[in-house]
């Protein structure tokens, strides 16, 4: 299980590629990588994450050991960023190791549900249109349900 | 009771600062609520709308009715929105 | 949609950075990297994956075509090998990145299913106890009525 | 007619070749079976048990009683197990 909250930028395919290297029992390996998106109708200027350090890796590694008690993994990874970024940044990424998909599958699933209604971040849009505090959803909410 | 208080996202802005000591004999975190809101306007403005309010004690997410015995952290902000 | 079939080797790390790179509608990519897995009880020397040249390509892209009518998907790639593989080489990958992380996790889920099952590839694993075909699971069959 | 017939996988292997020409009549898949069924041993063991072999005629997917009229290539194999 590898957590880390990090301002700096991560690089995806590297972390992809360092994840499913040198295995033989793992048969499947999943990752999820989230981006920044502008909203739809304005300019987004930037993005600011801000967490709740402390609360945010323990928030995380919560997440992480309910996903190896759910399912059969391997191993598991989650990055998240706080700090500015800009349209097109990579913001997270997830990944998941198992013996089977449909462990791999489920548990990132799972870990993203969780991370995007459990975990103490909170981002703010700074757009053409003005500033605003992106709101939680109901379907992110309606989402743990389903586990 | 010595409690740090923090404050996150539009809780932080609306109350103006990110984080302060607080003195008191609040038993839960509802308790707790009550108090600040009494102070200043901001802080009524900030807990108008409880259900747009999460709380976490010892870093750890609760309600409104967690006892605050022992507890040294509390913080207040909106709903979460990671990944 | 990008479909490759091929011998050689691919490199997972620099397909999954260069699908997620230069995007700014998309907020979620999903990949999914399978991986060669020795049987258990048994030391596995190779495995050898036969396809059915023409009859490969036609039926990825249809599996793909499927996907991008059934969810708002960006884009999506299949990557297949065939031939000899050892233990712990990365067989195939697909990857899908749409507007929001259900329709990017639904998408590679789907793919998945339907390449198990619907693909002609065929697998023959040469072990140190024999060589066999492996079998078609009833479990991969009955996940194709989930979509 | 005549129909360019492919094998893979153990049906490949208990044919003992990969691909072959066939002059034949048949008007389904099914019939086309029958035909090969009565040629020799080895076709008769391959294709003993239907429910273990598939079709494709002229690259799709399609069961025994697909009419072969028109059609090019007819391959047979075991399920398949992609991904």
């Amino acid at each position: 299980m590898h957590i880390r909250v990090q301002q700096n930028a991560f690089d995806y395919g590297e972390e992809c590629a360092r994840f499913a290297a040198g295995r033989t029992d793992t048969g499947a390996v999943v990752t999820f990588c989230g981006i920044v998106r502008a909203p739809e109708n304005a300019v987004l200027y930037r993005m600011e994450i801000e967490h709740y350090p402390g609360m945010t890796e323990r928030a995380l590694a919560q997440i992480a050991q309910s996903a190896i008690q759910r399912w059969d993994l391997h191993d598991c990874l989650i990055i998240h960023r706080y700090g500015p970024l800009t349209a097109g940044a990579q913001i997270m990424m997830v990944a998941t190791a198992s013996r089977h998909r449909a462990d791999a599958f489920a548990a990132a699933d799972f870990l993203m549900d969780y991370l995007k209604s459990r975990a103490p971040f909170w981002k703010k849009e700074i757009t053409d249109q003005g500033t605003n505090w992106v709101a939680a959803k109901d379907t992110d909410e309606a989402a743990l349900k389903r586990w | 009771m010595n409690l740090e208080i923090l404050y996150f996202a539009w809780l932080r802005e609306r109350i103006g600062h990110p984080k302060e000591s607080v003195e008191t004999d609040a038993e839960t975190v509802g308790a707790l609520i009550r108090e600040l809101r009494a102070r200043e306007d901001r802080y009524a403005l900030a807990f108008s709308d409880l259900d747009a309010v999460r709380v976490a004690v010892d870093q750890e997410l609760c309600d409104l009715d967690t006892p605050l015995e022992g507890a040294r952290e509390v913080a207040f902000f909106p709903p979460m929105t990671g990944g």
